[in-house]
């Protein structure tokens, strides 16, 4: 016999999560072993909270599997750098290639995962995070569309809300699209969502309630079941 | 993650009935004749199976055809002067054949690791082997479509891997193993060496250890 | 025949107004600073640049933008907290911009250097950067077409070479420049080593020579 | 001022070539420095005409440049074989490739020179190598479509005349096919062709005649013209 319960867990008594604190949360949900290309910005700092023996090997499209911390002072390399341009290291068990087979790792569905920061993302998936869209605004989309077609899973890294209010998970993206229904888990500061099928499941709150999300999002949110032996 | 697995027969297992299987080597240099050995063993049937010739004598890959595992080869040149298994399984009607050119059945290959869903190329128009494949004009050449081949698994050697999967080949052993190994979903690689991370030049690994699944170290 | 130049101005020599030039590098990682600056002196205008970026700060990409050579750029990330040269020059209505996913930018240069006439990816679908291209559904996914990037010239960066033209790179600056190799009729390499043939392992040579059309040293 | 002469050079003093010396006309044309690739059969020959100061660099499909003459004994290496199979050695400033790799090179356009033997080539420069076309044949094509296709010229190398008599050298190809218009040069062991858009121009002949040629060969031939200053 099993019993069904809801498996929501509401951190009411704090409020919402630091960025440093997004990052050891996301890398907690990083499987032992994975190989994971962590997006340019935000999603980066993930890798800060990876230890050692969790056997993540980090990717970057620009060439490189097994990536390791940032570089400083003498261990600076211009020559070595990650996909945000900034100096990194190498791991034993590195190994470089060219861009050509860096982005066929990745649209060949070869990393398991990605991490990636969003203008918007939408209740089926759908992702918004390289264009505003603004007239003036000049279009740079790097490795973003390649990205989030290519990995097994799209792990998405943001504040719920932007600075006016707005929240960021929409039931269809204004912002110009990245990808369509790419988007598996979204990792913010007041909660985490599962995107399964149509549905949007919140996992995980802090600083504020389900019932309080709910209203401040314009999108069907629902409790995932757990079941217990 | 990359197993590193004690036996070829542990290396091998789990390979289903109806499986499609890349098997690596140029004639016989990159074979991996343990693995096929073993494949023997564990005794799968109805395979398709991918590879540039369709054996040699009676030894691996021709051995494999002549344990009646195999019910459909694609490869470029099954007609050799030691093909007697595979000419005489073709000729009783025993195993059905896919010719397709050496340099398309690397690039479908190739095209199944990198995500690529067809391309088009000049290889084959006007032939026998693009009857039937839509073809395209683009810049007032004729093009046929071609599409991915991708597998199940892919069984490969290699001259030494690292524990995390990484791999160099040796001369022309390279040939299809580092293609076959992207295009497959479990890549299983023999090897003469195995070393820790950090032993292989981080600027000549040539497949990396992420299209690696399974690795065992066969004697030399 | 690789020709090795005494000289980037040399190296640099004959590249024709209304080219078409791959510049290597991803940001300053990789990029033929030298021959740049060469060209910059050489002149040749109204060009095409193929380059992940749109040039950083003032010099490299950037100068040659600032001079005023360049009429078109094809990039995957032009904006960038330095690429002020960029975005005067964008703003201003004087340069044309073609955004494309940096993974099509590099799988279609290599599809110009490896006769493939176009493929499928499923890069881009839905999104602005595939309006008006044609998508396909192959096996119940919705692909879009992709054509090649072919040019007249590639300039790029490597760390050693030998005198046919053999290259190795160093780390992440290795990213674009083996891909623009094999999709320029002329590759121009500038590198801080040229050995004799037979100093490069044949086993980790990154560029074969044939794609190696001249090279010049330039003290690192 | 300039005077128009025939080209056609007639060696009727002596018989055909045989196989040897035909490989010796054939690498006599190869320029110094091309990169070339020879078809397995006949065309490995060529190779044994090749001098080390012809700087002539040799392909391998199965994923080499640089390839050296065969290996004997203690330098008989299973690793290391042409893609004939047969045991190679290898030169100062060789490099390995995978397949997909090696197979781009060719595809792309960047060797300079194939050589192939045929069953059949047509006036047009079709090329017909790989099938008898018998009902009871078992295809095989190795690499023969994408060197045709892909090389910047293809040179053929085969006997003139089927061992009944029937000339290889057809207005259209009765073997399946190979490639369309691929074909720029033809050595024989009793003339050499060159096919230039739809005309067939003969450059030398050995122990035939030009005209005797003519009447044993079903397809117009031409002899080239020569500038003389």
């Amino acid at each position: 016999m099993s019993v069904v319960s809801p498996s929501i867990v509401e951190h009411t008594d704090r409020g919402p999560l630091g960025r440093d604190e997004m990052a050891r949360v996301l890398a907690g949900d990083i499987p032992p072993g994975a190989y994971v290309n962590l997006g340019i910005g935000q999603p980066t700092t993930v890798a800060d909270h990876l230890p050692p023996e969790s056997g993540v090997i980090l990717h970057t499209e620009n060439g490189m599997l097994g990536m390791g911390p940032a570089a400083t002072g003498g261990a600076i390399d211009p020559d070595l750098i990650n996909a945000g341009k900034f100096p990194v290291t190498e791991l034993p068990g590195a190994s470089y290639f060219h861009h050509a087979d860096s982005f066929a790792m990745m649209r060949g569905g070869h990393l398991d995962l990605c991490v990636l920061g969003a203008y918007q993302v939408s209740a089926s998936g759908d992702l918004a995070n390289w264009h505003t869209g603004e007239p003036d605004a000049i279009p740079a989309v790097g490795g973003a569309m390649d990205l989030a077609v290519g990995a097994k899973q799209v792990f998405v890294m943001m504040s719920l809300f932007t600075r006016t209010g707005e929240p960021k998970l929409v039931k269809e993206c204004t912002y110009p699209l990245t990808a369509l229904r790419c988007v598996d888990r979204i990792y913010t500061d007041v909660a985490t969502f599962e995107i399964t099928g149509n549905q949007v499941v919140v996992r995980e709150t802090w600083g504020i309630s389900f019932s309080e999300l709910c209203s401040r999002v314009d999108v069907p949110l629902e409790v995932g079941e757990r079941h217990v032996h | 993650m990359t197993l590193l697995c004690t036996s070829a027969d542990e290396a091998v297992s789990g390979i289903a009935d109806g499986s499609t299987v890349l098997v690596g080597g140029f004639g016989t240099a990159g074979m991996p004749f343990d693995l096929i050995d073993a494949l023997i063993r564990q005794g799968a049937r109805n395979l398709t199976v991918v590879s540039n010739n369709a054996g040699n004598a009676d030894t691996g890959l021709a051995a494999l055809l002549a344990a009646g595992q195999v019910s459909k080869i694609v490869c470029s040149f099954p007609r050799q002067t030691d093909s007697w298994v595979f000419d005489e399984l073709y000729r009783g009607g025993k195993i059905e054949l896919e010719v397709a050119p050496q340099g398309n059945l690397a690039e479908r290959m190739r095209a199944a690791g990198a995500g690529i869903g067809g391309f088009y190329t000049r290889t084959g128009v006007g032939t026998l082997l693009a009857e039937g494949k839509e073809t395209r004009e683009i810049d007032g050449r004729t093009y046929v479509l071609e599409l991915p081949i991708a597998a199940d698994v892919a069984l490969i050697s290699a001259h030494t891997a690292d524990t995390l999967g990484n791999l160099v080949y040796r001369k022309t052993a390279r040939n299809f193993a580092p293609v076959m190994a992207t295009a497959a979903a479990t890549t299983v690689v023999q090897v003469r060496h195995v070393v820790e991370p950090g032993a292989l030049d981080p600027e000549a690994v040539v497949t990396p250890g992420i299209y690696v699944d399974r690795i065992v170290r066969v004697p030399s």
